[in-house]
Formats: C-alpha cells, structure tokens, sequence
C-alpha cells in the first residue's frame, strides 16, 4: 500500500516532468512555426509584400540604382497629376533608342566581330525587344508595317482602395520622399508593396507631420503649426490634414 | 483522513430550524444545512458571517464605471478629436449614459462570476448529497463528530425528538 | 391597501400543496409527452419564423429599398418593433428585480415565465437595429475596437451607440438573472430525472447544486445584487431607448417628457405581455393553483396604475406643445390627431387609455377572458405608441415641400410577424423545457398568505 | 478652371494614339464603376466579417493593369482635366460651352463665360446633352431599310439614285430643323443646287415662324430679332416663356436677371399674360391667366392704350372686352409708355396678326434700336412654316422624290399620322438621324451624324457671333458629320476639319478685321470658342403701317376648352427623349417627373371632379383626332377654360426605360401603357394659315374611372400648414421671406425675418482659422430653371432612379428646388422658387447622432459624408430638418458600361445602403486646394465654383470664403436681404438666402400666403 503510493508518486513526478518537456519543446516549436506564419497573415485589402511578375523585366535598381535616373523623369505626373502614371512608350524610347542590349553584350559583339573581320551585329536583348514591338518597329527605328502596336500593360503594385483619393501633388510638392511610402525602389529588381497603405498608415503620418513637421526633427515653424491656422492660409503651410474629405468624397 | 457524520433528515422547516437551534446549543458541530429552498431564519440559527460579495461588486462597478469614461474621453478628446456638430470634444454629459451601462455590466458579471467561485460551482461538477431528495421536500442536517464529548445516541435521541423522519450515519473519506 | 395587512389574506397559492406536490406539479408538464395543442402552436409560430426570416433574407439580399421608407419617413415598422419588444422586456426585469426588491411575494408565480419573456422579447428587438441599417454586415462598426484606420472609433455623442451598450448590457444581466434564478430548479430537475439525458444536461446546468445552505446564502445575495442592478439598468435602458429621439430636433421627438414616459409604457406593454402569456399558460398547463386570480388581479392593477401614467403623458405633450409656442412643435400634434394619420392615433388612444380603464371594476379584473382581450388591446395599442411618435413626426417636419405619407410593405409587415414568430417559439420552447415556475421560490412562499403581514404592501 | 487650363487641339487628326486613350478612359472606367459595384454587393461585403478575415487574409486582389500610352500628346496628363471651348447643341440657341476632359474623355460641360451671350450659363438640356454622347442606343452606322451596311454601300447606292433624279429632273426636298451652321448651309445650298428641282425646308418644331413672318409684314424682312431684355425696364410677354423654352433661354435669363439687378436698385416691372403657368410667369412681378383665345383682343386694346398715349388716334371699331381688368392695362400702358424706348413687348403666339400688333406696339415705344435689335438679328429660329404647308402638300401629291431629313423628327413632333402616311410616299427618304427615331424608321438609308462633342462644326446663332464646335473625342461608331456627307455627296470628300478650315478662311475670315492672318485667326477663335464677326446686312423697311389690323373678336367658344400644347423644359419637342436625367427632373412648376399630363386649373378640375392622378379622356372628335388619356394634374395660376399638355412626351427613344431603376418584387415600370415615357400630343397640333398652332384646338373632357399615380417630388404646396391643422394664430412658415419692391426701397432688410446669432451652451473648440466655405442664393435672381439640379447630376454621379422610385420619394438629386405657391387677395398666384441642398450647418443635427462617424465637421467648415464609414441608419436624414440627405435604397445599376464613361472620376460611385448628400462639391475643393498649393499660394476668390453656381444662368448662387472679408459671398453675407432657412434651430447653416423682392407696390402681407 504505502509503497504502491510512493511508486505512484515516483511515476506521477517523473511522468509530469516528462510531460513538461514534451509541452514546453511543443510549445516553443509550435511558436516558432506559428508566429511567423500569422504574422505573414494579413488583414482583407492589405496587400504588403505584392511583388506581382511584370511584362518586361524592368530593373528599378538598374535604372533609378546604379544609372541613378530620377523618379520624376518616368513618372512625371506625380508633380503635376493625381496620378504618377506609367511612362509612355516613348519615353522608354528617349534612350532605348540608342541602347539596345547590356554593354557587356554588345562588347562581346564587337569582339567576336572583329575576330572573325566584321559588321558588328547589332545586339537586342530580348526584354528590350519587348519595347520595341509594342512600338511596332524594327531594332533599325524603322516602322514594321506587318506588326500592330500595342502598350505594354503593366501590372499595377499599388492599389488603394476605390473610396480614397490619393493626390500625388501635394505629397511630391511637399517634399515628401517617394521612398517614404514605396520603400527603397532603387533597390528592387522588381517593384514591391512595402508599406500596407492602411487608412492608420496614412494617417498617422500626417498626424506626425502636424506634429514634428515632415523630416520628423519637431523643428515645425510656429507659422505651420495647426493651431496657428489664422495668420497662414491653410494651403500654405506645410499641413497634413486628416479631415475625412482629404481623401474620402 | 476520514470524518464521522450525522444526517438528521426533516419535513419541514420549523423542524429543521428547530434542530438546528438545539445542536448549537448542545454545541454540536453544524456542518451543513441542506434545504429545497432558501429557509428565512437559517442564517442567525446557523450563526453564519454575513457575505462578502456585497463589496467585491461594488468594487467592479467603480471600476467598470472609470474605465468607461476614461476610455470614451480619450478616444473622443485626445486619441483623435473630431468636430462632431460643433460640439466640444469632450462632451462629458454624453459619456455618461455609456459610462453608467458599463458600471453595471462589470457588477452584474462580477457578482456572478464571484458567487460561481466561492460557491465552487461549475459545470460538470459531481453533486454531494447528504440525502436524496434536499432539492424536492426534504431538509438535512449535518452534524461532525467532533470530540469525545459528542455521543452519537444522545445526536440520535436529539433528532427523534424534533421530529426528524430519518436519521443516519456516514463515513466520508472526503480529504479536508 | 394598507388595511390588508391586519386581515387574513389569502394564501398566494392555492389548493394548499405540499412541496413535493409543487415540484410534481411544476415539472410534470415537461415530463409528460407535448400535448397536440403544444404542437399546434409550436407549428404556427415556427411558421411565422420561417416567414420573416425569408423577408430578412431578401431585404438583406436586396436593400432597405423593400421597406416602404422613403427620404423624408427614415424609420417606420423598423424602429417600432425595435422599441416595442423592448418595451415588453421590461416587465420581466420589472417583475422579477423591482417586485423582489419591494418583497412582493406574489410575483414568484410568475417571475420565471416573465424572466423568459425578457430574454426572448430583447432578442427579437435586438434584430431590428441590425437589419434596419444599410449595410447590416457592417452593424459591428458600432462597437468601438481598435483598427487599422488610425484607430478610428465610434461616436459616444450618438444614442445608437448608447443604445447598443444599453441593449447588449440589458441582455447579458437579464439571462444571467435568469439563470441565477433557474440554478436549484435545475437541481431539483437533475434529481428527479428519469431519463437519462435529462439528468445529464441537467446536471451540466445546474453546476452541482446541491441546496447546501451556505451556498443558499450566497445565493440570496447575489439573487439581491442583481435584482438591485437590474431595477436601474432597466430604467436606464428605456431612458436610452427614448433618447433616440429626445436628443433630435425634431418636433414631436424632441421632449424632455421622453425619459418617463416610455419607461411607463414599456411597464404598461410588458405587464399587459405577462398577462397575455400567463393566462395562456395558466391555462395549458394547468397552473391556476400557481397562478392563481389574485395573480392576475394584481397584474391588472398596475396596468390601470401605468395606463394612466401613459395618458397623463399623452395629454402633457399636447400642454408642452402649446406652451412652448413654438408652431412647429403645436404642428405637429394637432397634425397627430387630425392629420392623414389621425387614425393610427386613435387607435393607440382608445388601446392604451379608454379601454383599460376598465380594470378599475373588480368584476372585469375577476373575469379571465375579459383581462385576457384588454392585454391583447393593450398590446395593440402600445405599438401604435411608437408608430405614432415615429412616423407623424417625421412624415410633416420643418419644411412642407419634404412632407410624404407612409405605408409599409409586404416585406416589412413579413418582418414584423416574423418576430412574433421567433418570439412565441421561444416562449413554446421554453414552457416545454424549463420550469415555467420558480419551484424553488414558491416553496418558499409556500405557507405564506395564511395570517402573515408580509405578502403585498 | 482657369482660361489657362484651357487647350485645344491642331487637329484630332495629329493626335497619335486617340484610341489608346479612350482604351485606357474605358480600362479606367470599366474598373472603377463595375468594380465598386461589384464590392457592394452583400456577399461579398459579407466577407468583411471577422470569419472570413483570415480566410481572406492572405489572399491578394483582383490584378489590376495600367496601361500607358505609347506616345503621349504634350498636354495630356493623366489624372488632369482640360477644357475645350465649343457650342452647345442642346437647342439652336447655340451657347458657349467648355467641354470638361478627363483622361481622353469629356466628362462634363459647363457653360463659357466669355461668352458673348450664354455669359457661363448652361441650360439643364445644355448639361445633360453630354450623355447623349455615351448613348449606347446612338446609331452606330449607317442603315439601309433599318439593316446595318457600311457608309461605301450607302454612299454609292444613294449617289446612284441621285444620279438617276438629276438626269429625270426629279424634286429633292431637304428637311431641316433651323440650321445655323453657316457652313453646312453652304454645303446644303451647293448640294441643292445640283438639282433642278430643289428646296431646303426648315421648320421648327416649337415654331416662331409667325414672328418671323410678322417682320415680313412690318419691316419687310422675314427676320427674328435679337432681343434685349438687360436693356428693358418694363417687359410685357404675351404667352412668351423667354426664361424656360422661348429661342435662347440663356441667354435671356442672364439678361433678365441682369436687368433686375436690386444691388444697384434697376428692378424691371415684368407683365405676363399666359394661359398656363410658365416658368416665366412663376417670376412675373404682374401675371394674368388668359384663355389663348383671348391674346388677339387684349394685344388690341393694349395697343389702342398705348396708341392714345402716344396721341395717335386708330379708326378701329370697339374690340370685345378683354379678360384682363381695363385697369390693369391702364396701367401697363402707362408703365409701359413711361418707359418708352426703354421697354419690351415679347409674344410668343403663333398668329401672325397678333404678332404684328406686337411689333406695332415696339415701334410706337420706340423699342426698335434699343431693347430690340434688327440688323444683327437672331439666327435661332428661321423656321418658316408656309413651306412646310407647301411641302406636305407635295408630299401628299407624291411629287417628291427624294427626301432628306436632318435634325427633326417630323413623323413625332408634327402631326403624326398625317405625316407618317406622306413621308411613306416618298420614294428615297435619308435620315441622318442619330437614333433610331420615329422618322429614322420609316427612312429608307440612315447616315448618322455623330454627337457634336465628337465632329467639327460652327454655329452662327445670332447674326455676329461665330462660334466654333470642336470634337473632344473620336467618334466611337461609323458615323459622319453632316458636312463631311454631304461633301462626300458633292463629290469632294474630305475632313470636317479641313472643311470647316476652309469654309471659315473663305468667308467667315474676312469678316473681321482684328486678325491679319488666318491661321492666328483660327487659332484663337477656335481657342475662345467664338469670334466676333461683322454680321450679315440686313435691309429692313421702316415700319409699314398697313401690315397693322385690329383684332376685333374672341374666337372664343363656350362650353369646350382650349388645349394648349407646350414644351416642357426637360423633353423641348422630344429631342432630349433618350435622356434619363431629364426624364428624372422636376418640371419646375408641377414637380413631376417621367410623365406628361393634362393640367388643369383648379376651378375646372373642381367641376369635373377630378383630383391629381385621376385620368382624363380628351375628346377632339370635332376635328376626328384620335382620343387623349391623360392623369390630370391641378395646376393653380391656370386659367379655367384651359387644359395644358406637354410636347415632346411619347417618343419611341423611350422605350428604353420600361425597367430603368431597381427592379425588385414591388417595382412598377417607368413607362405608361403604351411602353413610352408619357404620350404624344402632337397630333393636336394644327397647321393653319401658315403658322403650326399650338393652343387653337378646342377639346372636350370627360374622367374616366382609371387612376395614374404622377411621379411628384413635392406634394404639399404652399408654406401654409392644412386649414384646420394650423395652430392658433400662426401665419406661413418663414422658409422663404420675400417682400416688395416699395417695401425694399424703403428698408432693404424688410421682410427679412430676426436672425441674431442664438447663444451656445458650451465654449466651441473649433475655430474655423482657414478658409470657411459657404454659400449664398439669391431668391430673387433663381428663376428655378433646374440647370442646377442636372449641373449637379452630372458632377456628383447621381444615379437615375426611376419612376417608381421618384413616387416612393427617393429621387436622389443633392440640389432640389422647392416651389411655393402663394395666393395675395386679388387671385394672384404667386409662385417662390427655393433651391435647397445640404446647408453645411456649424451646429449639424446629423452629425451628433451618427454612432460611427460617418458625417463630422471639417475644419473648413464643411459638413462632410464618408460613404465607406456609413452603415446606413438613416438617423442623420431623420434629424436633418432640411431634409437634404439622400439615401441609396438600393444598388442603383451603372451596368451600361458607355454610359459609365460619363461618370466623374473624382467622386465615389455610392453603394447601396450609405447615405449621400452635398458638400459643396468637395472634389472642386480639393483640386483648387491642391493645386494652389502647387503654386504656393492662396486659393483665390472664384478659384473654386460648385457646379450648381457655375451653371447658374441667372447668376443666382455665390459660393466662397466666408472668412475672407472681401470674397463675394462674404459680402454677400453682409446683404440685408440675407436670410437663413430655419435660423431659430440655431443649427447655423452656411447656407443664406437672399429674399425675393416682388416689384409692386402694396406692402407684402405675409398672411397671403395660401
């Protein structure tokens, strides 16, 4: 009898034990596993991370990286416009005019050209060629009467919601840095979403705005601050408003 | 350990009140009274402390009650004030209807929830009854053995006299 | 009535039964088989479910446009119903809270069947205020939780945001009441199960109850707690409900009167409910013993009493109308009982006022089927009530060239039956299922009434 | 939408990838409308509850594409509006419009202010005709018997036969309506000219050929004058309705208003005798009812007056008694002869003889020269109605081998069966009809004309005043202008662009001698949208007495009353048919939509005992006319032996809307039994002694037992509350406060009710620091023309809701204009007119009970209305006390994917179940905002006009800043006639009114009203 209990008691430890590890193991791994995996979890209609493939494998980090081509050169409307807008084809033209392939390969080109005592061939690279048949014309410039243009349809990244109203405008004019809301563009082979868009993205920046002013330093004239509407047109000042009817109507 | 316990059981509550106004003076060990329904008089003739819970509800009112109007003031005059038909953005005398709704959901859940515990009652508890039949018509008294002085002949003669219908003795190896 | 405390007062209930006999009496009806009338009327209301649900559904499916609503008349059938079952619910908060508190020991007849009739009148209220919005799969915006938009949250200047707190609060407390209340029942049910399921359930329910009497104790607190939180909260509840429209501009809406008044008539809707429901019940399940012509005597009485608040009410909004000397305001009235709807005013007046006026006669108040017809007009007539005040208001307002006349559509009048429906299958559910009386509060009241001075004051 | 904004381009032609844009327009559109239509339906926004969250929650959207140009035109920007000036072809008025652009598609036309004579104003037909342009039952090619075929079929096939009628000598008839393009009647006219027998009709179905014809007699030029109501301080119209439908409504409007300008105190005294209640008689300052048979004896006795003042004594026996008291025209008389030269007598009968009277009265006024201009005449109407005899008669006779017809529908807006039967004799009938209209159907080839939003044409409306169309898209269909057909035809194709180039280089060109070189000449008139030209010469006669006779008798008969046929606003004579939008507009005056009905005055529909609704059998028998069901419709201020019926009603374009609106277990159709928008009535209209009559058919009525329902957006009349419902000692209800002129003069606050600011409970934490928009409306300007309530149609997405829909009170328009009868003590009915929108109050009552924050205050004061965060609990519109929200009971359909293009960009297309209101046109805001900015600096007075004001011809609404002290509307404000809608509520509206000022004498007694 007593022993029996002793044994139990024995068993009961061990076997408790045994199961702690056997939970706490569980539980750290299943951690490991879930937290990732619901965090990568996001709410309807945000679409973070969307990296969609492109008709042409455009390289923002070629183009806007190392060949150090401004946002607004392509993307001009965002002075101007609501929108910033997808450059016309013709604007790919300003320089893929003249530049039909990778230096490299036209290097290599030339060198077996001339190694083997001739014209040089002149070199497309495929993707490029894309351009040049939605413009239905030769790698010579010339016009191919057999083939139709059409405009490449890109894919669009970043989609607001069709109730809001983003004006590119008064962010731009502002000052407001395009890598603030679409991330390090320069760095990407391919476009991606990297901030959510949420309606509290938005907001909060412009409350922080109002608050420190837009580098975030607090050094906000008196003149901007919103209490001090009065002396200084609302349009003047550097002001985040977050009236619904700044987006919402 | 093992205890060693007296059931008196009663037809009705004169008797039991009876009964169990006799054991206290005898000084016996009332454990426990069980009835079909609340019997008035029990409390003083058992000597039970008043409850409690009283001031533990109380307590989550007030309390549901700050946190409401400090939450409705924050949400509606700091976290992001909005003009809302040009009135001032703490609008204290609407959060009062609210405030008020909240104070006596937190009592109200409280009370409840607090009665559950002390009372341990929760689902899929096993039910201990003295004797069948203390929710229908019959009332129980419990009696202890406590010491060499309790004569359980003289518990026995007690109960007859007060007219109890059934008197019965139990061993419970119930742990303390 | 100050002179019953010295006479012999009748017992409270009859047939002097032993507590056994009570708890035979209180449970044989759910352990016999349904009897066909059960059936019958389980069949109709069921039906009636059936058929608002379908209205619901295609209204949901298909717009708020199905209603007969239109941009001057916002609310009609929806927000009536809406006020109405509250209405009704009161009574059982009343009945079981504020009776309790004022120890009177007749209510414990009928306190468990009016608890029930709370529960169910709330959950068909709380319909109406979700599906009369827009976009009702966005109702929960009304709840303030944090958000991705910043967070945005919800307007607390704005009685609809109250009246969900006041609702949803007026809910939890009443079932928990109810439970509370059902707890040693349900002992008693487990104990003297036969079958099997039952004693399971049961004992599930009853969470071990055991009629030890410290817990009894306890019990009888918590039993008084909630009666004391819940006579506000119902109070505070009604007052909500009536600042829906206190808090407009509108005229015919905007009147400090509001608070009282609908409190009154909630009472005044919920009493004449009970009487509706009981003395069917009574009847059914052959509880006359329990609930018994004193019972409904009483009942009856606080209907005069409430029916009389009611029309000093209704006579106060005419006197403040013509005071204020505002035109809009005397519009408005003299527009409710002579405009194009002067007829729905009418009828809440003679419903609500001349007919139960009757009550005064102890020999009508003694003739069940007499009290039975005045509840059901009684019924009748506070609907109306908040037709009244709803609809005329709003349907000649500041502005002549927005003045629009009203009538419901089939959807709408679907929708309405509907929550009869939901609301008598409930109530048919429950007198099958659950002790329609407090076995255990009657017990105690069992030798009251012989020659005590407790009983009513 | 400054003049800087305004672009215009070389040439169509130039502009590379046109079709991308309208690809990339429609990619844009299909996606917005559709797409958010698709969001609301429920169970897709059921999956907004929390369950289906995470199921959703890593799931992407729907891809989207963006698709670039391949070439971008320089002044192209995405996302940007621009403006194209052009003209209107509404009407033959010919105002100036600038065509709104966005991304390759116009979206909205807004009136030109430097117009010459529209001055900015746009008609509500002005604004809607942009929808006609995404018409998606617009021909989209050519036709051969109603069978498609191509425009090579089509053209051989009719040169062919017009070959074969030259060589056989056979007669060519050409059909129009008023042509004021000069350079299509040039093309016309050598057209024509290449047959033998040949002749261009022109009729207008509204004639105003007797005025025409009446000049004929008196100053020996069939001519229409150009009228000069700015100039005129007493006006005397005789059934002319110059504000709604009469020639150039615009433009005669911003000089009406003009000419009652109370800031600078000249108020003209405007006299109306009409049979019915016009728009223009709504804002006479003296009206009298009179039976049409009665103009010819009153124009008489007015002229005998008259003719005494000016010490002429006419040997004209004693005409029968007038209807108007002697008195009354005593005094005009006197008004008018004190005022000489300085007057206008207008007439809009279609008898000749009274219409000579009419001048005569002019010329012994001296108005000739002043208020009345004959040598730059108006070229709006030149309809002449003799060839039109002529021509049926023809017809009837089948002498006519070829018939032409462009621009009118003769088998609808004339007589119909007659004409039916004479149109199908003949043997060739083109059509260049743009729908398939009653005429279309019975032509043998239609070649349709494009929309003139997409062709290149010019207008010449009045004698001067060159304006030029320029297309802002590309045709969507194989249609072609009728300057390019017919320059087909004659045998030298080629654009429109060249074309018109050309035409205007040859003679439009040396018109003008600002200008040394044409190209600069074009360049900027095709810029400013118009150029000022020398007009034409006209030789007029000195007035030729002998044309004058008296009118001695009433062609009264007793016991049958006169049906009076009119055109309605919305419909003219039918042409605006396949336009929802105007179907959906209040008639100003009935407020009842998609229908028209036989009004009558309440004394006659008292003796046949009819209420509104009840239909009514109209009996002609007499001249065997086939009988009129009509709902009758009471109509106070008309006359008692006078039954009115609308034109334009009935056509086969209206067909279309049997099921527009949401269809749902209760929806009822929005056509009558007949599967048309009302019915037809012209087949009561007579061609009598060279002039198409519109009022000289006499009628018998009888009830019959049927029951119509009118679609009205306002039952209840007057400011007066029901008789026996009014409490004890109150008067009308102070929503509109007028007064009169001799009151006004005296104190010019007077009959403005007490406003002083109400005291607050609590300290307001909001002071509106920034610009503070508001808005002011002048009463008494507002002629409750309704171009306002299309103009906001147009710029907010406003669905059309239907007929059903508009009877159950759930019209949609955000800006609704309120009419107010009021009876003074002599049976004048007078009517008040009260634009009413959302009044953006400080204090909203909406606001307060919305539980989520859907409607809260911005710090510019506006009142705004978040439509995604609306749940839809109507409480706000419950406690609106102007009632100036709307609500979408329903999903309203934009599945017509053209018609889409015409949404704005700019502003949410609503769901179902979210309220919906005014906000001063937020988006126009916006942009100005923004784009001031840009430029840093401040956004201007008049930088930002709502669309209601913009399209305002009466200049009747100021919207601005009320925190800056110099804007208009601030000052405006300031007005003593400034009043506030409901002030005692103390919501304190941003919104004022300014009262009407009635031109009279007697003190108003407020206690009239009723």
């Amino acid at each position: 009898m007593k022993e029996t209990a002793n044994h139990s008691r024995v068993r009961k430890y061990l076997g408790s034990a045994f199961l702690t590890l056997v939970l706490l193991t569980a539980l750290a791994f299943s951690l490991l596993v879930l937290v990732p995996k619901f965090s990568a979890y996001a709410l309807p209609g945000n679409q973070r991370g969307y990296e969609p493939a492109q008709p042409i494998a455009f390289s923002h980090r070629l183009h806007a990286g190392e060949l150090q081509v401004q946002c607004l050169y392509c993307h001009s409307g965002a002075e101007r416009s609501r929108h910033a807008g997808i450059p016309a084809t013709n604007v790919c033209m300003n320089c893929h005019r003249f530049v039909s392939a990778s230096l490299g390969a036209i290097r290599a080109e030339d060198a077996a050209a001339k190694k083997e005592g001739r014209e040089p061939r002149r070199i497309v690279s495929p993707e490029i060629q894309k351009i040049y048949d939605a413009l239905a014309i030769t790698d010579q410039m010339k016009p191919e009467p057999t083939k139709e243009s059409r405009p490449i349809q890109w894919v669009k990244v970043h989609n607001l919601p069709d109730f809001v109203y983003f004006d590119h405008r008064p962010h731009v004019n502002a000052g407001v840095a395009c890598q603030k809301c679409h991330g390090q563009v320069e760095t990407m082979e391919r476009v991606r979403q990297v901030e959510d868009l949420s309606m509290g993205w938005c907001v909060n920046c412009h409350r922080a705005v109002d608050r420190t002013g837009l580098d975030g330093k607090g050094n906000f004239t008196a003149a901007s601050a919103p209490a001090a509407h009065g002396n200084t047109p609302v349009t003047h000042r550097v002001y985040a408003s977050i009236d619904c009817s700044t987006c919402h109507y | 350990m093992s205890k060693r316990l007296f059931v008196g059981v009663f037809e009705n509550e004169q008797d039991t009140l009876a009964a169990v106004r006799a054991s206290r003076q005898r000084g016996f060990k009332i454990v426990d009274v069980y009835a079909p329904y609340a019997v008035h008089g029990l409390e003083e003739a058992m000597g039970l402390a008043p409850s409690r819970l009283p001031w533990i509800v109380f307590a989550l009112g007030l309390l549901g009650a700050g946190l409401k109007v400090w939450f409705e003031f924050w949400t509606t005059a700091i976290d992001w004030p909005v003009n809302v038909g040009g009135k001032p953005f703490n609008s204290l005398p609407a959060f009062i209807p609210v405030t008020f709704e909240v104070m006596v959901l937190f009592a109200a859940v409280g009370a409840v929830l607090s009665f559950f515990f002390v009372c341990r009652l929760f689902p899929g508890k096993r039910t201990l009854l003295p004797v069948i039949g203390v929710t229908d018509d019959r009332f129980a008294l419990v009696l202890e053995e406590t010491d060499s002085r309790f004569e359980p002949t003289e518990v026995q003669k007690m109960f007859e006299t007060l007219h109890a219908i059934h008197v019965e003795e139990q061993i419970t190896a119930e742990p303390e | 009535m100050a002179d019953a405390v010295l006479t012999l007062r009748p017992p409270l209930i009859d047939g002097d039964k032993s507590i056994a006999q009570v708890t035979h009496d209180v449970c044989a009806p759910m352990e016999a088989r349904p009897s066909g009338l059960w059936w019958l009327a389980l069949a109709a209301s069921s039906s009636l479910l059936l058929l608002g649900a379908l209205a619901i559904g295609y209204q949901i499916a298909v717009g708020v446009g199905t209603w007969g609503l239109n941009r001057t008349i916002g609310w009609a059938f929806d927000i009536t119903n809406f006020v109405f079952w509250i209405g009704i619910g009161h009574a059982g908060t009343l009945i079981s809270a504020v009776l309790f508190l004022f120890r009177q020991r007749w209510r414990t007849s009928v306190n468990r069947a009016a608890e029930a009739m709370t529960i169910f009148a709330v959950m068909c209220a709380g319909i109406f205020p979700i599906i009369h919005t827009g976009r009702p799969w966005f109702a929960y915006w009304l709840f303030p939780y944090p958000n991705t938009r910043g967070s945005l949250w919800v307007n607390f200047r704005s009685p609809l945001v109250w009246d969900c707190f006041a609702i949803s609060t007026y809910f939890t407390v009443s079932a928990m009441f109810w439970f509370i209340g059902l707890l040693p029942d349900l002992a008693t049910i487990r104990d003297r199960a036969t079958a099997k399921w039952r004693r399971r359930l049961a004992g599930i329910l009853s969470l071990g109850w055991n009629g030890s009497y410290r817990g009894w104790q306890r019990y009888e607190v918590v039993y008084l707690l909630l009666a004391g939180l819940g006579t506000p909260l119902v109070i505070s509840v009604h007052t909500i409900v009536s600042w829906d429209f206190a808090t407009s501009v509108l005229p015919g809406w905007h009147a400090t009167l509001f608070p009282p008044y609908f409190v009154a008539g909630a009472i005044f809707s919920g009493m004449s409910m009970v009487l509706t429901l009981m003395i069917i019940a009574r009847k059914l399940m052959r509880l006359e013993d329990y609930i018994t012509l004193r019972h409904i005597d009483r009942m009856a009485k606080l209907v005069i009493l409430t029916s009389c608040i009611v029309g000093l009410s209704y006579a106060t909004e005419f006197f403040i109308a013509l005071y204020s000397g505002s035109s809009y305001e005397q519009f408005v009235f003299l527009n409710r009982a002579m405009g194009p709807m002067f007829w729905a005013y009418w009828t809440m007046v003679s419903c609500n006022l001349l007919i139960p006026q009757l009550l005064w006669f102890r020999r009508i108040r003694a003739y069940v089927p007499a009290v039975f017809v005045i509840s059901i007009f009684v019924n009748i007539g506070m609907w109306f009530e908040r037709f009244v005040i709803i609809v005329t208001s709003l349907s000649r307002d500041f502005l002549p060239s927005n003045w629009f006349h009203y009538a419901p559509t089939r959807i709408e009048i679907a929708t309405l039956m509907g929550s009869f429906g939901l609301f008598f299958t409930l109530f048919l559910l429950f007198c099958r299922f659950v002790p329609v009386i407090a076995v255990a509060e009657v017990k105690g009241v069992l030798k009251y009434g012989i020659s005590h001075e407790e009983g009513d004051s | 939408m400054s003049s800087g904004n305004k672009h215009y381009w070389k040439a169509l032609e130039e502009k590379e990838g046109g079709p991308e844009f309208l690809m990339d327009a429609a990619q844009d559109l299909v996606e917005r409308g559709p797409r958010q239509f698709g969001r609301r339906d429920f169970l897709k926004a059921a999956g907004f509850t929390v369950g289906v969250a995470f199921a959703t929650g890593c799931s992407r959207a729907p891809l989207q594409k963006a698709i670039p140009l391949l070439s971008q035109p320089e002044e192209i920007v995405p996302g940007r509006s621009l403006f194209y000036a052009s003209t209107c072809s509404g009407c033959n008025a010919g105002c100036g419009v600038l065509a709104k652009v966005r991304d390759g598609r116009p979206i909205k036309l807004e009136g030109n202010p430097e117009h010459p004579f529209s001055q900015g104003g746009l008609c509500a037909t002005g604004q809607a005709s942009i929808l006609g342009l995404y018409d998606s039952h617009r021909l989209q090619h050519p036709l051969k018997q109603g069978n498609k075929t191509d425009w090579e079929v089509a053209d051989r096939e009719i040169l062919t036969h017009l070959a074969s009628i030259r060589s056989q000598h056979g007669a060519v008839r050409f059909l129009t309506g008023t042509i004021t393009s000069p350079s299509v009647l040039a093309a016309m006219q050598e057209f024509l000219k290449s047959f033998s027998d040949s002749r261009h009709v022109a009729y207008d179905p509204l004639s105003n050929s007797a005025i025409l014809d009446a000049y004929q007699q008196t100053h020996g030029t069939r001519l229409l004058p150009h009228f000069h109501f700015e100039k005129a301080e007493v006006i005397a119209s005789f059934d002319a309705d110059f504000l709604g439908t009469w020639i150039s409504p615009v433009e005669f409007t911003t000089a009406y208003r003009a000419g009652r300008n109370l800031e600078e105190k000249r108020v003209s005294y405007h006299v109306q005798f009409e049979p019915r209640m016009s728009l223009t008689g709504s804002k006479a300052d003296r009206r009298f009812a009179v039976a049409p048979c009665d103009f010819g004896v009153l124009l008489t006795h007015l002229t005998r007056l008259v003719a005494k003042r000016a010490g002429i004594s006419l040997d004209w026996a004693e005409p029968d008694a007038s209807s108007v008291p002697r008195n009354c025209l005593d005094e005009l008389a006197d008004r008018l002869w004190r005022a000489r030269g300085r007057s206008l007598v207008v007439c809009g009968s279609q008898a000749i003889q009274e219409q000579v009277l009419a001048n005569y009265l002019n010329h012994l006024l001296g108005n000739y020269g002043a208020a009345i201009e004959l040598d730059n005449p108006s070229l709006q109407a030149q309809g002449n109605d003799q060839d039109l005899e002529s021509l049926i008669a023809e017809l009837q006779t089948g002498k006519v081998d070829t018939l032409f017809v462009y621009g009118v529908n003769p088998a609808f807006d004339l007589p119909g069966d007659r004409w039916r039967e004479a149109l199908s004799k003949v043997p060739l009938l083109v059509s260049f009809s743009q729908r398939m209209d009653e005429t279309a159907s019975l032509a043998g080839y239609v070649v349709p004309e494009p929309h003139f939003l997409q062709s290149w044409n010019d207008t010449e409306a009045v004698s001067g005043i060159a304006s030029i169309s320029q297309p802002t898209v590309h045709p969507f269909a194989e249609t072609r202008s009728l300057l390019e057909t017919l320059s087909v035809w004659n045998g030298k194709s080629n654009s429109g662009y060249e074309l018109l180039r050309d035409f205007w280089r040859a003679r439009v060109f040396p018109r003008q001698k600002k200008e040394p070189n044409f190209d600069a000449f074009w360049d900027r008139s095709v810029h400013d949208g118009y150029a000022e030209v020398a007009p034409a010469v006209v030789k007029t006669k000195p007035f030729d007495l002998r044309a004058v006779q008296p009118i001695l008798r009433s062609s009264a008969n007793a016991n049958s009353l006169a049906l009076v046929l009119y055109p309605t606003l919305s419909m003219l004579d039918g042409r605006n048919a396949y336009n929802p939008w105007l179907h959906e507009l209040p008639d100003p005056i009935s407020k009842v939509t998609w229908d028209n009905y036989a009004s009558l005055s309440p004394a006659t529909a008292k003796k046949l005992g009819v209420n509104n609704g009840d239909i009514i059998r109209i009996d002609a028998s007499a001249k065997n006319l086939k009988q009129l069901e009509l709902p009758a419709y009471i109509q106070p201020g008309q006359h008692d032996d006078v039954v009115a019926v609308a034109l334009g009603y009935g056509s086969r374009l209206s067909s279309r809307f049997a099921k527009v609106g949401p269809q749902w277990i209760d929806a009822l159709l929005s056509v009558g039994e007949n599967g048309l928008v009302g019915q037809n009535a012209a087949s009561y209209l007579e061609l009598k002694d060279g002039a198409l009559r519109y009022a000289s058919t006499q009628v018998a009525l009888s009830r019959t037992e049927k029951q119509r329902e009118l679609a009205c957006t306002q039952i209840h009349n007057t400011l007066n509350v029901p008789e026996k419902l009014r409490p004890a000692g109150s008067g009308p209800r102070s929503i509109v406060q007028e007064t009169t002129l001799a009151a006004f003069l005296k104190d010019p606050h007077s009959g403005v009710e007490d406003d002083e600011e109400k005291e607050d409970l609590w300290p307001t934490d909001h002071p509106y620091a920034g610009p503070r928009w508001g808005m002011v409306i002048d009463l008494n300007a507002c002629t409750g023309c309704s171009s306002c309530v299309i103009a906001c149609q147009v710029e907010n997405n406003i669905p059309v809701v239907g007929r059903d829909e508009v009877r159950r009170n759930r019209e949609m328009h955000w800006m609704r204009i309120d009419r107010y009868y009021s009876e003074s003590d002599d049976g004048q009915v007078d009517v008040a007119h009260q634009p009413l929108m959302c009044q953006q109050c400080e204090n909203a009552p909406c606001e307060t009970v919305c539980p989520v924050l859907a409607t809260v205050h911005s710090e510019d004061g506006l009142n705004q209305q978040v439509y995604n965060r609306c749940v839809g609990t109507r409480y706000c519109a419950n406690n609106c006390p102007y009632k100036g929200r709307r609500f979408n009971w329903f999903n309203y359909s934009h599945d017509d994917h053209l018609q889409n293009l015409v949404l704005n960009p700019d502003v949410t297309v609503r769901s179902r179940g979210v309220m919906e209101k005014c906000t001063f046109c937020v988006q126009r805001i916006q942009e100005a905002k923004i784009e001031a900015k840009r430029r840093g600096e401040n956004v201007v007075d008049g930088a930002v006009q709502t669309a209601c004001q913009q399209s305002c011809p009466a200049h009747a609404i100021y919207f601005g800043d009320l925190n800056d002290p110099n804007s208009r509307v601030s000052k405006m404000m300031q007005n003593p006639r400034r009043y506030r809608v409901l002030e005692e509520l103390n919501v304190r509206p941003a919104v004022g009114y300014l009262t009407v000022v009635r031109n009279r004498d007697q003190e108003s007694k407020e206690e009239q009203h009723g």
